[in-house]
């Protein structure tokens, strides 16, 4: 089985369902990504694997455990970490308390975590005095991306991590996502750069209209040319 | 000229009150903006939570006199404060229990809150005097001065009186206490740094694993205690009357706002800005002006301004502030 | 039969803890008349309490109105504030020709307002108090005071016609400030008024009210040792609360001294509240003025009763007192003419108000004790 | 047609525009590039009124506009998106168009009261426009939604549409690719491209997506702390050291086993796109 | 501000169910309790909805949060004053120019202080423009003092101040909507760009100071010692005249009524009829202005008003112009329950009564909805009378269990209050199951 399994998954916001039996899974110290129109359903579908929206169908598993009663603090206590798309940051606290916050679960010592964190990005030990609220777009997506590492997650979850930031910073992002991946924490990612996610991602979904339409490997989707037209933009 | 009893007059009739008044409404503009900050909106019914506990300590210092316990020269109700903060607490969170949480749960837009905490007003407007009547009551038992009139004027034979009494310094003592606390307990530690999470970014927090429930419970804990020290101080150094408390409702909001809501340091600032203007503006400059210029008799009071229109001065201020610096002295944040 | 009658007051708002004494003392006097069973044959009385909330007039009527239409009371006790009284006279006693006798509505206007013959009062306008307070502060040799008044038409009207009479007998006042009620703070309004000095602290207001902030923030700071109270301040909180602090001090209230007022005195102590609260007394009064109106007139209707009023109020016969109500019903019954006195030593003067006999009063030792009436 | 003479912007003490100087020529359509923080949103805030400049001066058609409020610009033609889309989250998404074009006789109480006829003749040509645009944005199955319970991609449309009510002279877009599909991408940009051609909108467009800007833009501008860094077409600021050190970067460094597809991929990108872009650059540059 | 507004859970028979419950609820106070407090219930729900319809305007509309009602009714309640009572003689040619020419001062000291604001720059701006104001608020006292002394000093028990117009009382609500409008277009000019918040403290602000005046400005309207016997609106006869005409009386009777009765109820009729004209124009005119582009416009800018302004809306102007419309409805309100009462005091504004009550009657009834402000506006006024009513029920049914004695006593005692408890219960009933209001929007 799987190290995530969310399994035909069913559900919506209000009395029309926006996801139909959707499946995804990803392996451990795997990148899966998630790809499709607008308006498909990806961001819920996330917001469902994370119990942030109530399911009439399916079921969400994490190392083989049933977690799809569970709340979103529970998730986290279960090692999952999300990053949202949007408002990703604490804008009034210093970028060292944002981090802190990541490991608000943890009881014990975390300033491990927190070197590897500025390891992996360094600018944030340079400005880690300064309110996440004064930085630029892509240094608050390593903070988001830093604060949900801090739970020592082992399922990372990102919602469009690169929307709005520039092609360096979007490459470093990529280039710390695989990092994180090789320390053998699993990735699941929403995309619209969906070239650039695919060519690292060792799976890949297409979601259409909440329901799986093209799942295999992230080369094998770049190389079909139905989905490159449809979906990648050519 | 004589300038020590000017200076004599100006502290007896305008330092030593407002400073006094402005403790006691800048612990009132703490909890308000506690809760504007955190859980987002404007709590209407924080006058009558101050009324509430209050009349919880009352009733405890009632009780503690009747069994012969007090504090010396302190106030017995400062014996009876630790209960009734707890009450009151307890109060506040049976409260969210029953009202508030749920529209946290349906994420109700603010102004939903507001009507809602206007519709908790009402009930605990009723529920205070259920608990304690309308009567107009007097708690205060320690010694009443430190230093009155009459000691004054035999210690340093001026003319001018200057008093000081205890529960004016007692107002001011707690209150630094009070606020010294609450920054440390923001600033921090685990649970004050998760608070300022929450209020930052609620979802978000919810993603870092930080128990929304028991921020907000927290919060209330925090208000409540905050309600029940104001009111008390309040009711110390004037007298508990269920009615006043509602109507201190609107300098207390003038005084978080101007500070800028959201802001801890602000509502502080603003509770001295309120108080000291309320006072100040208003002030009849006439016996200082025959201390400092003796020949001259002024016919009029010197007065810059009636106090029928004092209420006015401390909205005008508001008003000047808002529009000039919108965000409060101490910026502020809005949701 | 039985026969409702309202009692108006402010139960609720700026004024409600000044209420219930009020009420107890007129249904007291239902209560009375009920249980002697010799109303018009023994007809019973039951109070209907309404609220007039003191400063919402639209509520006042409403409330004054349910009283009318929908409890059928055949005469209302009330109502407390002048300007709730102005409000339900207009709107709905005389449009119903309701007789309305107020123990404490003391604004002067209330004296000019055409009422149809249906408005009374127990308490004297403000325009006498104004007067008996400046001769009392004169004999006392005090040449200047500061004012102050609760900013409302009972303030404003005593301390207006204070102001005037006092002037006009050679008294100063440095300076007329209003004060509003239920506000948390008074330290601005002490500083103007110690600032403007003066040789003693006139306070028009109430004593459950700014009136106290006031007193508390003038005693505290030094800026003030003699006070004079009007009617709003003197009461048994002001001695419990104040005591020997305001030692020196005086003040007057509408009131009367001897048999009436001590007879009411011991009948509100069995009946277990403080009769001696302001208006207590003049709530008796109207209660009883009415009922036994009514018996007078032989009816429970308010447009016929209300002509009786005065003669039972001023009549030339045997003098009326709390507790002997009965006695009077059974005199009215007989035919005979009473003179009724009541707690306040009621005597109607002009359109039916009280000619005012005022209680003055001084604080020695702490105590509140009664100088001398007039 | 605008012109941006030393413009300074600053927030506090910090320069978030500082001393730029640029020019939009009629006709064109060009692309806005540079880091995050570079000052490019402030920029466009301060063109389209939305903060008032610290110092310099912008000019349309040799007009003075600087300071205006939007609503005033919006009259002179110019209109613009936003970054984070700014829908009416309780309008339908067939008001939020509708409710654009401005002077409609509808917008006056008094034609409310006395002017029902013209109303409805004006709304029934409001609809039909607005159901055009719909079509074209290919979200015409949401009309009846409320903006706000859109995804975020068909947001930034809604966005756009808002843009095609009026018959604007400038429109500036800014980042209208972040977290659309990019194939819906490609729809937008055939979309400013036939706005570009058949109607003469001139666009400034920021955006991220280098893919976007050199199939769409000429010229380019390239902003880097609040200053202009470079100018040019999209392939020689491709080249630019200065930029690519910047904001372009060298790619990615640790998926070495993708590299190669990448490079592949990126070079058929290359040859397939240059010649769709160049059209559209030359169509507008003319 | 972003709200979130929950899908609507509104059906077609929604609102006509609740104007039923309402109409019935009515009813059975006219059965129960008599048709005068039925009436009177209604004429005062109506004008609450006048109120609370002007309230909707600028929260529900546009979402302008205007804390101040309680300032702009009792602004408009000064018109009846100002136009139909009688003159005071002599006081007009006592202190009329001197106050005439102290405004005019004002103005002027406030002109040339915003045109040097204006056009001076540098350090000496500000000194200049306080160096002004302070002169012209000194020359402002020396014109006005005076004058407010002479005024004043006329038959102070019964007058002591300006006066009317003389003129019918009816002119005065229109003239009450446009005082409101005046103050509301000053208060805008400077309050409306605050944001939602502090735009609700400012003109909470504001409010108490609009009521301070009007208590402290005796020559004006005789401050707290009120104004009593404002006369009635034009179609609106007094009961006593109807008693005392035989024609009336025998109409009655033939009806088999008795004179008194129907004349009260005559009355309020007229009233009512009066207070159903105004509503139904109101009505008319805002259904027509929310179901067009205008409406269209207005709940974008609320939603939104960056993204408005962008697209050619001028927000500021429109924010005033819905505020002053707001407003204007307030005063015309205002203006309407002083004719009702029959007399102005300045005592009786109080912020729980005339803002919060009203905003409760927009909230429950369903802002943004016309028919809901009104639904709302009848219903709370029902039962924030009804609760003074039921209060000593309700306390005497709790307070059963206990033995007699000082608990007990004292539960009844309080009894009262149960008002307030009774409108808390309901505020958070409504607010708890059904969030947008009884009629929500669309
Ligand atoms: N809060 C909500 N309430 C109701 N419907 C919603 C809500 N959020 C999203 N939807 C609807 O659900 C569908 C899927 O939205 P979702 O945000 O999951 O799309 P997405 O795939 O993430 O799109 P994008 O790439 O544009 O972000 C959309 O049609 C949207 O209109
Ligand atoms: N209101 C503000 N207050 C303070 N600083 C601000 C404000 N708005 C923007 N800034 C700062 O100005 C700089 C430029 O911001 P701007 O949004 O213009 O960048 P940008 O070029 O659009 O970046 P991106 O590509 O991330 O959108 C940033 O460093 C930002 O932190
Ligand atoms: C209760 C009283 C003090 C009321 C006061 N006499 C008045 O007329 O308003
Ligand atoms: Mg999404
Ligand atoms: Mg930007």
């Amino acid at each position: 089985m799987s190290y995530l399994n969310a399994s035909e998954m069913t559900g919506g916001y209000g009395k029309a369902d926006i996801l139909h039996s959707c499946t995804l899974t990803v392996e451990k110290g795997e990148i899966a990504v998630i790809v499709g129109p607008n308006g498909a359903g990806k961001s819920t579908a996330m917001k469902a694997v994370f119990g942030m929206l109530a399911l009439r169908g399916g079921s969400v598993t994490l190392d083989g455990e049933d977690i799809t009663a569970l709340s979103p603090q529970d998730r986290v206590k279960k090692g999952m970490g999300f990053v949202p798309q949007v408002n990703n940051v604490f804008p009034t606290m210093s970028v060292e308390e944002n981090l802190e916050m990541g490991a608000f679960i943890r009881n014990d010592d975390f300033t491990g975590t927190m070197e590897q964190v500025y390891e992996l990005f360094p600018i944030l030990k340079e400005k880690r005095r300064q309110n996440a609220g004064e930085l630029s777009g892509g240094q608050r997506q390593q903070v988001a991306v830093g604060r949900a590492l801090m739970t020592q997650p082992k399922l990372l979850m990102l919602d469009e991590p690169t929307a709005g930031v520039s092609p360096i910073v979007m490459d470093e992002l990529f280039d710390r996502i695989i990092e994180v991946a090789r320390t053998g924490i699993s990735i699941l990612m929403v995309e619209q750069n969906a070239r650039q996610a695919l060519e690292i991602a060792d799976k890949g979904y297409v979601l259409v209209q909440g329901a799986n339409k093209y799942t295999d490997t992230g080369e094998a989707l770049l190389a079909d040319p139905e989905v490159r037209r449809t979906f990648l933009g050519g | 000229m004589d300038l020590i009893n000017a200076l004599v007059a100006i502290t007896n009739y305008v330092i030593i009150p407002a400073t006094a008044y402005g403790a006691q409404l800048a612990l009132g503009a703490l909890g308000v903006t506690l809760i504007y900050s955190i859980l987002r909106f404007s709590n209407f019914a924080h006058g009558d939570t101050m009324a509430f506990g209050t009349g919880i300590v009352i009733l405890i210092t009632w009780g503690f006199q009747a069994m012969g316990i007090s504090l010396g020269p302190l106030p017995t109700a400062l014996l009876a404060l630790p209960f009734g903060i707890a009450i009151t607490a307890a109060l506040m969170l049976g409260t969210d229990k029953v009202v508030y949480q749920y529209y946290r749960k349906v994420r109700a837009a603010p102004v939903v809150m507001v009507m809602v905490s206007v519709g908790v007003m009402f009930v605990m407007n009723a529920l205070t005097r259920f608990l304690i009547g309308v009567d107009q009551i007097n708690f205060d038992d320690g010694a009443r001065f430190v230093i009155n009139a009459r000691q004054w004027r035999e210690m340093t034979g001026l003319s001018e009186p200057l008093t000081l009494r205890s529960t004016q310094v007692i107002t001011v003592v707690t209150a630094i206490i009070t606020v010294a606390a609450l920054f440390w307990f923001l600033g921090k530690t685990r649970t004050g740094k998760s608070m300022r999470a929450f209020s930052d970014n609620e979802d978000l927090a919810l993603l870092s694993g930080i128990d929304p429930n028991r921020v907000v419970a927290v919060t209330w804990i925090i208000t409540g205690a905050l309600a029940t020290i104001a009111g008390t101080l309040y009711g110390l150094d004037k007298s508990f009357k269920a009615f006043t408390y509602f109507q201190l409702l609107l300098p207390i909001f003038a005084s978080a706002i101007v500070g800028g809501i959201g802001n801890p340091v602000g509502a502080i600032a603003g509770g001295f800005v309120i108080s000291f203007s309320e006072v100040g503006l208003t002030y009849a400059w006439k016996k200082v002006v025959t201390y400092l210029i003796p020949n001259w008799q002024p016919d009029g009071l010197v007065q810059l301004l009636s106090t029928d229109y004092k209420y006015a001065v401390s909205f005008t201020i508001l008003i000047l502030v808002l529009i000039f610096k919108p965000t409060g002295l101490f910026k502020g944040k809005i949701v | 039969a039985d026969v409702k009658m309202g009692v108006l007051l402010g139960f609720t708002g700026p004024l409600e803890s000044l209420s219930p004494p009020m009420a107890q003392g007129a249904e007291l006097a239902m209560k009375e008349v009920s249980d002697s069973g010799k109303l018009l044959g023994g007809d019973t009385v039951t109070p209907v309490r309404g609220d007039s909330t003191c400063v919402d007039a639209a509520a006042a009527t409403a409330a004054a109105e349910t009283l009318v239409t929908s409890d059928k009371v055949s005469g209302i006790m009330g109502a407390m504030c002048s300007g709730a009284t102005t409000a339900v006279l207009q709107n709905v006693a005389m449009p119903n020709g309701m007789v309305m006798i107020s123990p404490s509505a003391t604004s002067p206007a209330l004296s000019t307002l055409p009422d149809d013959g249906l408005f009374f009062r127990t308490a004297p306008s403000d325009a006498r108090q104004g007067e008996v307070m400046a001769d009392e502060i004169l004999e006392k040799g005090i040449k200047s005071v500061a004012l102050t008044y609760t900013n409302n038409d009972y303030g404003k009207g005593l301390a207006d016609s204070f102001e005037k009479a006092y002037k006009a007998k050679g008294g100063s006042v440095t300076i007329s400030a209003a004060h509003e009620d239920g506000k948390g703070d008074y330290s601005a309004e002490v500083a103007s008024l110690a600032s403007a000095g003066g040789e003693a602290l006139v306070i028009a207001g109430y004593i459950d009210q700014g009136g106290s902030g006031i007193l508390r923030g003038a005693l505290d700071t030094g800026a003030f040792e003699t006070f004079v109270f009007p009617d709003g301040m003197v009461s048994q909180t002001l001695q419990d609360n104040f005591g020997s602090e305001v030692n020196g001090s005086f003040g007057q209230m509408p009131a009367s001294e001897g048999e009436g007022h001590d007879k009411f005195l011991a009948l509100a102590e069995a009946a277990g509240f403080d009769g001696s609260s302001v208006y207590s007394g003049e709530a008796y009064d109207a209660a009883a003025l009415m009922l036994l109106a009514m018996e007078a007139a032989n009816s429970t209707d308010p447009k016929v009763y209300k002509d009786k009023i005065m003669d039972i109020a001023n009549g030339d016969g045997e003098k009326i007192y709390p507790g002997e109500l009965a006695k009077a019903l059974e005199l009215i019954k007989e035919g005979k003419p009473i003179n009724y006195e009541g707690a306040t030593a009621v005597h109607l003067i002009g359109n039916g108000e009280a000619a005012g006999t005022f209680r003055e009063i001084e604080f020695k030792d702490g105590k509140m004790e009664t100088v001398q009436y007039r | 047609m605008i012109r941006v003479e030393k413009l300074v912007k600053s927030f506090g003490g910090f320069r978030a525009v500082d001393g730029a100087s640029l020019e939009i020529a009629t006709g064109s359509i060009t692309g806005l590039i540079g880091p995050n923080g570079a000052g490019k949103s402030t920029l466009f805030n301060v063109i389209a009124g939305v903060h008032a400049p610290t110092s310099g001066r912008v000019t349309m058609d040799g007009e003075d506009i600087t300071g205006l409020a939007p609503h005033e610009l919006f009259h002179k033609g110019l209109l613009r998106t936003f970054q984070i889309a700014h829908e009416f989250p309780s309008l339908s998404v067939r008001e939020n168009l509708m409710m654009v074009p401005s002077g409609q006789a509808g917008e006056t109480l008094w034609n409310t009261w006395f002017g029902r006829g013209r109303i409805r003749d004006e709304e029934a040509a409001l609809l039909k426009k607005a159901d055009e645009v719909l079509d074209f944005l290919t979200i015409s199955h949401l009309k009846d939604e409320k903006a706000g319970n859109l995804s975020g991609g068909q947001k930034k449309l809604l966005e756009l549409g808002r843009t095609m009510m009026v018959e604007a002279k400038i429109v500036f877009l800014d980042e209208v690719g972040a977290g659309v599909n990019r194939t819906l991408l490609n729809t937008i940009g055939d979309a400013i491209v036939r706005l570009n051609k058949e109607r003469g909108y001139t666009f400034c467009v920021i955006e991220h997506d280098m893919d976007f800007i050199g199939r769409l833009c000429d010229p380019v501008i390239v902003m880097a702390e609040g200053k202009v860094l470079a100018e040019g077409s999209a392939d020689h600021i491709m080249e630019n050291e200065a930029v690519i050190e910047a904001y372009l970067g060298t790619g990615l460094k640790n998926k070495v086993k993708a590299e190669e597809t990448a490079e592949a991929a990126a070079h058929e990108d290359h040859g397939a796109q240059p010649g769709l872009g160049d059209e559209a650059g030359k169509g507008g540059a003319k | 501000m972003s709200t979130t507004r929950q899908p609507g859970e509104s059906s077609a028979m929604r609102a006509p169910l609740f104007f039923a419950i309402m109409a019935v609820l009515i009813l059975f106070e006219g059965f129960t309790s008599g048709w005068n407090s039925a009436l009177g219930i209604l004429n005062m729900g109506l004008l609450s909805a006048v109120m609370a319809l002007g309230v909707n305007m600028q929260w529900g509309y546009a979402g302008l949060f205007n804390a101040g009602a309680m300032g702009f009714l009792a602004l408009g309640g000064l018109a009846p004053v100002l136009i139909s009572m009688p003159p005071t003689p002599g006081a007009f040619k006592a202190g009329g120019f001197g106050i005439m020419l102290a405004f005019f001062i004002a103005i002027v000291a406030v002109l040339a202080a915003i045109w040097i604001w204006r056009n001076v720059t540098g350090r000496l701006r500000g000194l200049a423009v306080t160096a002004v104001l302070i002169a012209g608020f000194f020359a402002y006292r020396w014109a006005f003092d005076p004058a407010v002394e002479a005024i004043e000093a006329i038959n102070p028990s019964a007058q002591g101040n300006l006066g009317g117009l003389g003129l019918p009382t009816l002119i005065s609500w229109p003239v009450g909507a446009i005082l409101a409008a005046g103050a509301a277009w000053l208060v805008g000019k400077t309050a409306l760009g605050l944001r939602s918040d502090y735009l609700a403290i400012a003109t909470l602000g504001i409010a108490e100071i609009l009521v301070a005046v009007l208590k402290n400005e005796q020559w004006l309207d005789r401050g707290v010692l009120n104004v009593n016997g404002i006369p009635r609106p034009w179609p609106v006869p007094y009961e006593i005249d109807l008693q005392n005409s035989a024609e009336f009386v025998a109409k009655a009777q033939s009806w088999g009524m008795d004179p008194q009765l129907a004349s009260t109820i005559t009355v309020k009729l007229a009233f009512l009829l009066l207070f159903v004209v105004v509503l139904c124009a109101l009505i008319w005119l805002t259904q027509k202005a929310l179901k067009s582009p205008w409406g269209r416009m207005m709940r974008a800018i609320r939603d939104n008003e960056i993204s408005a302004a962008a697209m050619g809306k001028n927000v500021t102007r429109r924010h005033l112009q819905i505020f002053v419309l707001g407003s204007a409805v307030i005063g015309l309100a205002g203006a309407m329950m002083i004719s009702l009462d029959g007399q102005m005091t300045p005592t009786s504004y109080n912020p729980l009564r005339y803002t919060f009550l009203i905003l409760v009657m927009v909230i429950v009834g369903g802002s943004g909805n016309n028919w809901g402000s009104i639904l709302g506006g009848v219903l709370i006024w029902y039962v924030w009378v009804k609760a003074g009513d039921w209060g000593p029920d309700i306390m005497a049914a709790l307070a059963s269990p206990f033995p007699d004695g000082g608990v007990k006593e004292h539960l009844i005692q309080s009894a009262p209050h149960m008002r307030m408890l009774v409108m808390g219960v309901i505020l958070l009933g409504v607010l708890r199951f059904s969030p947008r209001g009884l009629l929500p929007e669309k």
